[in-house]
């Protein structure tokens, strides 16, 4: 009989590396949003360009390629990356230009008369930003921000492809170790279920908590 | 005698290719009350949003204590205004909404107090005691506390008023502040109005569809029709006896649809 | 040797440890049930790297395909996998002397229904479809044989190309013979059969391959290599994986990378 | 590693193949999706609550696991219960059903935007069920719909390189094995990445026209 | 002397735990102008919204021209209404929104026309013809081939009754069909209202904030509170002399507010 219990840690040694991955990641990917989403939104035209150019860019061309350049192509130009740097790289800056159009959608559905209030009370552009317009937008950002969280985790399934060994990667392992297909997919099927479960409850928490008093219950 | 608190010389503002203001001129002394009325789309919103610098004006002059409010003067010439200039001018200017505009994410009190503490770095506890003060004022100081979704619409309206109040503003402009409330509530706000009236000595500009209250309250009414004044006169003189034919069709209608004069 | 460059030596002496890409090959490479690494070859490359001062090696699992552009890349300093030595490989790498030596196989429903010997009845017959590892030498051998470009089915790996047999996907999946004889041992499957050796196809030796320039490296490693070869150590480590080490001693890197 | 164009022009025919079977891939699983969404949307707001729920349930499932593994999992075990599936037939199959969780949002959240008072005032005209869907909900939920249907086929068309994973010969697939022969990942990769950004940005523009067309994506 | 065309008799509603109506009766004669008003959230839409079965009733019965709205009789027995009962008994109803609900993919004409053919099968000539006396008699004749959204607001809401009117219902619930509109828009609305009122024999609910109108347009008026018919009467004794009073300090209120009563 196969040492399923053995296997089952190294999917578990996988589950914690596509952890890893999702957070730190999903830091970058979130760092990314806010710079290019504002840098949309900005006056200057240069940070515009700059924005439009790396959102267009890193959505325009697919994780997979994204992935792959910076695996095998950047160490040419003299980039060295580990596995582990080159996959949040590519999935930070991949879904970070999808969630800056978010952080972008979210300040541009702050009401004009927010921004009118702000100049109204005399607010500077950073203040009202600052303590108006970004608070609000925040909220309207977590339900898409958690989608996205989602869709990260799932792209890092991508990453077995570059040796990374995370949880698909290990998958593969186990099957070639022992020959059976069913259980290791079965299995990260679950575990990947369960991790966009955590994500979508813990974003919903957070959501809940933000959104306390802004809907007229008793806070 | 005294010299105008707001002079507006020859303004134009377009949309796009639709002239909203039109060469429009007018001048409000110090502590005048004025109202001002007109059929929809005259320009009386636009007017108030370009003394609050949220529109540019495409030409003309505005002066705001003899000051000019969208240019500055540098070594005689006149300059278009930068954000410093603007950000100064503005000081003198409070304005309330129709839709309050309160900020949903911070309570009533935090509302009142987030822009002293902001743009005139008044400490936290000076800021709320004034705060306290103006809700006391409008009648909200039992809310200070609550969040803004949880007010009524008069409710939301005053808060809305202490907020402009607490940066001391020479100049109040007020926008429709009750036609978006429900027949009621309205009164709790002109209530407010009467007060601010009575115990400070602002400008007081008004735009509104309640006759009645523009009838008692302004010392001047301006009627508005396509972006020009059309006639201005004493609230009596207006609503009485106006002089041109637009005014009295238009106060004909209204009539006719139930307002009290 | 001991020249101005063997400083990459030093530096893995340094480190303590050499990055090595293996494949997920039983026997020539092998992740055991804990997470470690085994198999042939890094068995091999793991003890010479110790008597070089190494002291370990860590591994990373690659597809074949893309360990020649990973070792460029500066992704891994060696691999050892089974990668077998050709011309066109030695000219892309420097490769140790030979380590592992196989012939090649196929793996086929019982029976062999479709009566292959060698690539070239594959290519003979139009409907045959074959599987190969993407990069690996069969899909070469296979497209040099005559076999279409379309009808070489690059799989991923060994498992997956045994199931594609097994389901009629593809009608031959031709890896060298150990690792076929590992796949056809955890299937069991009384329904499959392999063709060993494959008619034709030579009989081939990987060896650790380098990358071009870390030649005074590579050179430290054959003489350890030569060493253990000649005190019996190296087949006490890869005659228990099922392949002879008197095979690897028979031939060199000198004539394997001339051959044509 | 220099870049060489010869290489370039001596590669481009194999990974035009590649794109002619990306493109077929995208517009089958596209057609799918949509139908697949359909059927969904459909069953979710059916009153048989053991249907809406196990639906809802497995959309979830689908959404929140990567499609990586989805298609290893059509294609290697679904032929142990005896379906056994050509590979682009699987990838398509993968495509259609995880687009599908996707464009059932879109239906639900299309149906959902016809305002209240439309359903109210359909009533008050007496209408039928029937008549209220075919004359005043979908002629006015389709619409504003197209753009974020387009939206996401364009992202599985991003997703497509994942059928390599599968053996099917698409555009990735292609850049790998070219990659594998020749031992330069640089020229092919960048082609591929430059193939998909030129596709993304013609899309752009395709998009921007709907939307005007048919009004903005919500998300 | 003849039989109440509407007949409402005990009738509860609740949201969740909130009780908005609480065994409510009432009666309407046939031919009879019903202004129902009172203070915001008393369930003056609730009833009409109920009457249009856009609502269930919790408890209670209502009758239209003697038959059972939300029940069926079979074999003597009362069973809930199927759907198909309810769709025969909405055949005398017909009703105006405050948001005019127009369908906004489909022009004027077939806003008007498409209930008529769909849910009477009456052809498209026919259809068309008569629709066109409905948009003549709202005075949109003109606007027929027009998009719901190049309309005003007012327009929007004469095109909305004339729409209800295709059916010719027996019953006509209006709420508050003005208080979306513009000031000087509510008049060409409350004029059609008129003119439906002297040139048909319909039976009309009127739920508005508009006092005057209230006044001059009802025969009867129902003065609502939190769920309850608290008063009613003739326009003239409501408006002048209200005896109870929360009808009292509702119409203080308004006044104040300056609507004329
Ligand atoms: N941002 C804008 N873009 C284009 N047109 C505008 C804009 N703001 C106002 N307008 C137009 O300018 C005209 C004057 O608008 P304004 O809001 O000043 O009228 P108003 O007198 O306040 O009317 P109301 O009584 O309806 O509030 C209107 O025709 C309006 O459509
Ligand atoms: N769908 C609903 N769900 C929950 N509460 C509701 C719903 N519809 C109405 N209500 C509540 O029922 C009460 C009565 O509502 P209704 O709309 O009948 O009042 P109204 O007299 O028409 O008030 P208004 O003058 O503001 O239109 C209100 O408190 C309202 O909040
Ligand atoms: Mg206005
Ligand atoms: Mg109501």
């Amino acid at each position: 009989m196969t040492q399923w219990s053995g296997y089952l840690g190294l999917i578990l040694q996988g589950a914690l590396v596509t952890i890893e991955l999702t957070l730190m990641g999903s830091v970058l990917a979130l760092i990314m949003a806010f710079l290019a989403g504002m840098g949309r939104l900005s006056r200057f035209f240069v940070l515009r360009a700059l924005a439009t150019a790396y959102i267009e860019f890193f959505r325009g061309t697919s994780i997979f390629v994204q992935l792959f350049f910076a695996y095998f192509v950047l160490p040419l130009i003299g980039l060295e990356l580990t596995p582990l740097q080159a996959g949040v790289l590519a999935l930070g800056l991949n879904v970070g230009a999808y969630a800056a159009e978010v952080v972008r959608g979210a300040v541009q559905s702050i009401g004009r008369e927010q921004h009118e209030a702000c100049i109204a009370l005399n607010l500077g552009r950073w203040q009202g930003l600052r303590h108006v317009i970004l608070p609000q937008a925040f909220l309207v950002m977590l339900p898409t921000f958690g989608n996205n969280a989602i869709e990260l985790l799932k792209a890092t399934s991508v990453v077995s492809l570059i040796s990374l060994a995370d949880l698909t990667f290990q998958a593969q392992v186990v099957r070639a170790q022992t020959g059976n297909t069913m259980v290791p997919f079965a299995t990260i099927l679950v575990i990947y279920f369960i991790l966009a479960l955590l994500i979508s409850w813990g974003v919903r928490s957070l959501e809940r908590r933000m959104a306390r008093g802004l809907d007229g219950v008793r806070v | 005698m005294s010299a105008p608190i707001i002079k507006v010389d020859a303004i134009s503002k377009s949309f796009g290719a639709f002239k909203v203001l039109d060469g429009l001129s007018m001048q409000v002394m110090p502590r005048e009350k004025l109202a001002l009325i007109g059929p929809s789309g005259s320009g009386k919103t636009t007017i108030l949003r370009i003394l609050m610098t949220l529109e540019r004006i495409d030409g003309g002059h505005i002066q705001i204590e003899g000051e000019h409010l969208y240019h500055m003067e540098r070594n005689g010439q006149l300059l278009p205004a930068d954000e410093r200039h603007l950000a100064r001018m503005r000081q003198k200017i409070g304005m309330v909404f129709q839709l309050f505009n309160l900020f949903p994410h911070k309570s009533v009190i935090d509302n009142v107090t987030l822009a002293p503490m902001l743009t005139k770095g008044t400490p936290r506890a000076a800021a709320e005691k004034r705060a306290m003060e103006l809700l006391d004022m409008v009648g909200m100081a039992d809310k200070a506390r609550a969040m803004p979704a949880q007010l009524s619409g008069g409710q939301k309206q005053r808060v809305a008023i202490a907020r402009a109040l607490a940066l001391q503003p020479k100049i109040m402009l007020f926008d429709e502040v009750t036609s978006a409330l429900d027949p009621e509530l309205v009164e709790e706000v002109l209530n407010v109005l009467w007060r601010l009236c009575a115990e400070t000595d602002m400008t007081m500009l008004l735009v509104t569809h309640e006759m009645g209250f523009a009838h008692d309250f302004a010392d001047r009414v301006l009627f508005f029709d396509r972006g020009k004044i059309v006639e201005e006169g004493k609230p009596d003189e207006i609503f009485r006896h106006p002089k041109q034919e637009r005014t009295q069709g238009f106060l004909k209608k209204i009539i006719a649809a139930g307002h009290r004069v | 040797p001991g020249s101005a460059d063997d400083s990459k030596l030093e530096q893995l002496k340094g480190q303590g440890f050499a990055r090595v890409a293996i494949a997920n090959e039983p026997p020539y490479t092998a992740v055991a049930a804990d997470g470690k690494v085994s198999g042939a070859a890094p068995d091999v490359a793991r003890e010479i790297f110790k008597r070089l001062g190494v002291a370990d090696i860590v591994a990373s699992i690659s597809e074949y395909g893309a360990m020649i552009p990973g070792l460029k890349a500066g992704r891994f300093d060696v691999v050892t996998a089974g990668l077998f030595m050709k011309p066109e490989r030695c000219a892309a790498v420097a490769y140790s002397e030979p380590v592992l030596c196989d012939a090649e196989a196929m793996l086929v429903k019982k029976g062999n229904p479709k009566g292959f010997k060698s690539y070239e009845d594959v290519a003979k017959d139009t409907s045959a479809t074959i599987g190969a590892p993407g990069g690996g030498t069969e899909e070469k051998l296979a497209l040099n044989a005559g076999v279409p470009r379309e009808r070489v089915i690059v799989v991923p790996d060994g498992q997956s190309g045994l199931k594609m047999v097994q389901d009629g996907r593809i009608d031959a999946y031709s890896l060298p013979v150990l690792s076929i004889n590992d796949l056809m041992k955890k299937a069991n499957d009384p329904n499959l059969e392999v063709i060993a050796p494959v008619q034709g196809a030579p009989v081939y030796c990987d060896g650790a391959a380098f990358n071009k320039g870390d030649e005074a490296l590579r050179d430290a490693f054959d003489v350890e290599l030569a060493k253990m070869k000649k005190s019996g150590e190296f087949a006490k480590i890869i005659e228990p994986y099922g392949f002879s080490a008197a095979a690897a001693m028979s031939t060199t890197r000198d004539k394997l990378c001339s051959a044509k | 590693m220099e870049w060489d164009w010869d290489f370039v022009w001596q590669i481009m025919p194999t990974l035009i193949q590649g794109v002619k079977i990306t493109i077929l891939a995208t517009l089958l699983g596209s057609v799918l999706a949509a139908i697949v969404g359909l059927g969904i949307a459909l069953a979710r707001r059916s009153p048989n609550k053991a249907l809406s729920r196990t639906v809802g349930w497995a959309a979830e499932f689908i959404r929140g696991t990567p499609l990586l593994v989805q298609l290893y999992f059509i294609f290697y075990v679904l032929p142990d219960i005896g379906i056994l599936l050509p590979p682009l037939v699987a990838g398509v199959i993968g495509l259609g059903l995880h687009y599908g969780t996707y464009t059932a949002e879109v239906y639900r959240a299309g149906i959902d935007n016809v305002p209240r008072g439309q359903w109210e005032a359909a009533k008050a005209c007496n209408l039928s069920a029937r008549q209220t869907w075919t004359h005043i909900i979908i002629p006015q939920a389709i619409p504003p719909m197209i753009p974020a249907l387009a939206n996401y086929f364009i992202a599985m068309f991003k997703e497509t390189p994942l059928l390599s994973a599968i053996t099917v010969l698409e555009l990735m697939n292609q850049a790998k094995s070219v990659a594998n022969t020749y031992y330069r990942y640089i020229e092919p990769i960048t082609l591929v990445g430059a193939f998909f950004l030129a596709i993304s940005l013609c899309s752009v523009v395709l998009l921007r026209w709907l939307e005007r067309r048919y009004g903005k994506i919500e998300r």
